[in-house]
């Protein structure tokens, strides 16, 4: 096993595999931005290395810098984490010229994998069913039109290298096809470094589900069910859970996606762990749509239900450790389910809500999981994705998770910033949600809004300010220092 | 001690006499009853009314989180010379401000244009995201403050809808 | 399933319950004495009730406050929890007569398994083995040094009425047995208002393992495994597991002692979750100790590795439910370990450490569970049992469940009193705890010292302490506020 | 800056020029080299020497946690006029003092008993636990300053050994 692991990104992930690295008792090296200076990463892990300016472009994109950091630290493997370089093939081969193990798939699966239309082309011959749509990238506007019109509207543009809902527009009407192209088209170019985009057909209402596979390096592979991704907002998953609803209901379906999955990955030749995401229409017909060729953000969920540890699995295998799981010994036990906590507005477009987290209360006991990046005092980066955590509730059933989840988010305390905690609430709350009837429409479908509180509950948060105020006047030796909120909820007073 | 609130927009005034309380709204509803409040974290209080506990915690500026529900509230001092302020809407005259830094990728209107509701207005990229900002009304362009490629500060205001 | 239940305890068992109670959408009361005016237990309860001075006797013990708050609030049912009247059978008997649902079980169980002289008749009579000793109390101190003599030195005194190891003594000869004598029958009168002891034979490097059972009031009894619980101080569990290392080699003890424990149940009339302790010796004989008629502090560990909530199960039995679980459905899936966090001195005879939580950083991630009655800014009482929180970790093997807590307990800063938290990193890396060699006499048999820093680590130390003093003297505007820990490292300077 | 240290009662001296650093401790040892140190939450700072990381938290009273580890610090000016307080045990004299508020059960010893290391002293009950202070050392018994159901309060001295 490797003694010394650089740690290649931020945020909870790299927090969640430097505790993975300090478990297996092999030293982290944390690299951050001037904005990730007082991370709660870089606090957790046993080295650390300055990358570069808050840009990603600047730091957590610059191969050169971080090839540099695992030199300078004598790191034997790099751990990319999601995102950033994470399916970057050019960095997993300048590690393997470095001499450096990356912690992922080889980089010729990456290759394989990483352009869609490639990786379309790849299902089709592994025998796996794909969306229809087009096998190469758009060339030009009159190529789009004719396509679009042969598949019928609506369509999906979608990014050739992309991820993550990046650079892709669902398009209902030839009218709006050129703009979404253009939109698509940047979006991608500044996101991943190429602006190729193509087109699929769009699945009426379908379900996200992916399998998780995990392969040695020497060819031994194994899934391990399914996540059902359905609620997105933009084509951002914000709640994963596994089980999949459907899956309960029909059992059979998680072995034929499993052995799709498994098909396609050995059609790839891959090793590591990596996720095949499907669409699943209303009669049970699933479509391939992608891999990803790294460790997913709703990791956890698996981790929970199959009771196994995904990055250490990632080591071993990096490791060229035989898998040491049968599928037969994969299990499947109660359900997990994860929400992305966000600092966002949902009341304003889900506008990004960066700055210094003044207060936080952070939800804990039976059955819960969190995956924090942050804490009281951090400020939040205007320069990156502004996930914060992820909570993740089991339990034995999916109606407890659902309630379980519902009770650490009301326990959730976040202060300063604004944050998605309370709509994830609501979505809990959804008669849908609770049945089971999900589909990638679920959030365009509704409109949350928040509903005003209880009148006790108005006057105890009046209460609450008053009494605060008269306490910190009377200068009561036990009161706590008067604080920013509560000095702004009173503020007019002491003009 | 008697103090004015505005909670969720909504104007109220809350009497405190020892451990007793009163709150009014303006629109109608009252509540009263027995009270107490402890502190508990910094910033963090707990209210029992007549039994039944309410936690107080900061949330975004200018919320509370009450049993981990934001709402918006400010007190104030009904003796100040500050009036209220009000949290509502502003007439008929709305300004689509940027609501945090980043750069303008395209503008979709022209000033004069009508507008409906919901129809976007300007296209803003922040955090790799691309924002659509939308009409909050059906009305006319009054004013384009801005221009594609044009970085934009936080509460900088891009359109006037009147 | 009721309405409303009132949590008749305090500390992290009654955030557990109150959160279980929210899970399952039952309105929860919980009651405070002026000690925890502002615990965390009320501050997330959804309602709650004042019982009186912060002493338990005019509190948390006072059977009539008790039952007025649940009248006074409309409770259906009370949960006890652990400790206070959780065991006591007249409060079981009140609760029955004022029409409210005790939730544990019957009295007349209570009564029956509460002695624990009677215990060993019934457990006898059930056909399961028990430590030789005394049927009846000690009536003077000439029949207590005759029978010690007969079972032969070391003996153990035991408290009739009691649990946690109030009470007990161990005696080496027979000079030491009148004062022993004394000391626990006046701990034994304190704790639990009465002083009446006996004599067992003390058995030698004993392991203690606990049997979790748990019965409907429809004739259903199933058994939930076992947790090993050896590692104590003076009687008291400090780290307790699941499964227990002895079974992990030889699992068929699981299954005997499993029956043993359903057989004494069964005889008792058992309804609700029990659990029954036993000492195993390094034959692999097990002896029946005495039963635990309540949910016991360290039962995290069996909901972990069963996957099953013994909180949702006591209060599904009290509502009149049948157990759906049958002992076939029960499995067992990885290895957790529980720490008991508590504010005491491990360099000072573990002394309680009362005082103000100044700071507190609680981990979190894979696989840790956190129990915690505490945060920060609260004010550990003088009056009840320091314990302030509940750490568990599960991961798939017991090596990687030691890994992950002592990871995890890196992690758990608490400021501004003394914590036995690096304590448990001591154990933790013990040889003989990590192969599993365990015993009672494991914390008696060692002593273990903190270790010095590492010189660079000493410098880290300084340059922090340093730094902050000259940040705060220029007043730089993102200094936080000088802190109490801080200015008491460089107050000297001030002078 | 120069600032005096004793750490775990061991004295020693650290000097900061800019980022670089050198640490002594009077038994001999020396480190020096680069370093970082951010605050994190109040209290908290993480600590970067030559790309190596430690989180420094505040511990009990007198403590920092390193990393998680309680270690005793104190750090003085060397200018200043105080003299460094010893973390170490003051001579031959043993005070034994209640470390928190309780009763006294039993007085074991008498003035003039010669007591063993590790010989029980008095018990002492304290949140529900009866304690025995112990003998840190072996010699005689100079002062009994308490007595059987005498209520003590935290830092009291019960009983001195020579």
């Amino acid at each position: 096993m490797f003694r010394k692991v650089l740690v290649a990104n931020r945020g909870e992930i790299a927090v969640r595999l430097i505790r993975a690295l300090r478990e297996y008792g092999i030293r982290s090296v944390a690299v951050y931005s001037d904005a990730d200076r007082s991370s709660l990463a870089v606090s957790l892990a046993d080295e650390a290395a300055y990358l570069g300016p808050s840009p990603a472009s600047q730091s957590y994109l610059r191969i050169d810098k971080i090839l540099e950091a695992a030199r300078g630290h004598g790191a034997e493997a790099i751990h990319p984490g999601y995102g950033f370089l994470s399916e970057n093939a050019e960095f997993a081969q300048a590690c393997a010229e470095a001499g450096i193990t990356f912690i992922g798939p080889p980089a010729g699966a990456i290759r394989k994998m990483g352009s869609k239309t490639a990786a379309r082309q790849l299902a089709i011959v592994a025998g796996a069913p794909v969306v229809p749509g087009m096998a190469e990238n758009i060339g030009n506007i009159e190529q789009a039109r004719s396509t679009a019109r042969a598949l019928g509207y609506p369509v999906l543009i979608k990014a050739t290298a992309g991820g993550g809902g990046k650079g892709m527009r669902g398009v209902e009407r030839e009218e709006d096809l050129q703009s979404a192209l253009r939109d698509a088209s940047s979006e991608a170019l500044r996101s991943f470094g190429s602006g190729e985009v193509y087109l699929e057909k769009q699945v009426v209402e379908p379900r996200h589900i992916e399998i998780q596979v995990l392969g040695d390096h020497h060819g031994n592979l194994i899934h391990l069910g399914e996540r059902e991704c359905s609620i997105q907002r933009r084509h951002q998953k914000v709640v994963e859970e596994s089980p999949s609803p459907v899956m309960l209901e029909h059992p059979e379906l998680r072995a034929r996606m499993g052995d799709a999955a498994l098909r396609i990955a050995s059609e790839a030749g891959y090793a590591n762990a990596g996720t095949m995401e499907f669409l699943v229409d209303r009669d049970l017909n699933f479509y391939f749509l992608e891999m990803n060729t790294r460790l997913q953000v709703e990791h956890p969920v698996t981790e929970l239900v199959t009771g196994t540890d995904l990055v250490v699995w990632q080591l071993r295998i990096a490791a060229g450790e035989r898998l040491a799981l049968s599928q037969e010994e994969i299990g499947w036990r109660g359900s997990a389910i994860e929400c992305r906590i966000y600092a966002e507005d949902p009341e304003n477009h889900f506008l990004p809500s960066p700055g210094r987290i003044s207060y936080l209360h952070e939800p804990s006991g039976p059955g819960i999981r969190l995956d924090s990046g942050v804490y009281s005092g951090w400020e939040v980066p205007l320069d990156y994705d502004p996930l914060l955590a992820k909570l993740v509730a089991w339990a034995p059933s999916r109606e407890e998770a659902i309630r379980r989840l519902d009770r650490a988010l009301a326990e959730y305390e976040i202060g300063g910033i604004r944050s998605n905690v309370a709509f994830f609430r609501q979505i809990l709350a959804d008669s849908d949600f609770r049945a089971g009837r999900l589909s990638t429409e679920f959030l365009t479908s509704r409109s949350f809004s928040r509903t005003g509180p209880e009148l006790e509950a108005e006057a105890a948060a009046a209460l609450a300010l008053a009494m605060a105020e008269s306490q910190s006047e009377a200068a009561v030796p036990s009161a706590p220092t008067k604080s920013a909120w509560l000095a702004a909820g009173v503020q007019s007073l002491l003009q | 001690m008697t103090r004015d609130t505005l909670i969720e927009g909504r104007s109220g005034r809350i009497r405190i006499e020892g451990s007793s309380f009163r709150y009014e709204r303006e629109d109608g509803p009252i509540v009263e009853g027995e009270f107490s409040v402890e502190s508990l974290e910094p910033d963090c209080r707990r209210v029992i009314i007549d039994g039944r506990v309410y936690r107080v915690a900061p949330g975004a500026r200018g919320e509370a989180l009450i049993n981990g529900r934001p709402v918006s509230i400010e007190i104030f001092d009904p003796r100040g010379l500050r009036s209220r302020k009000s949290g509502g809407a502003s007439g008929g005259r709305q300004e689509i401000s940027a609501p945090m830094p980043g750069k303008v990728v395209r503008v979709l209107v022209q000033t004069g244009d009508s507008v409906e509701a919901g129809q976007g207005l300007v296209v803003v990229e922040a955090m790799k995201m691309q924002n659509e900002m939308k009409s909050p009304k059906a009305g006319r362009v009054a004013e384009v403050r801005t221009h594609p490629d044009a970085a934009v500060v936080a509460g900088e205001t891009l359109i006037v809808v009147e």
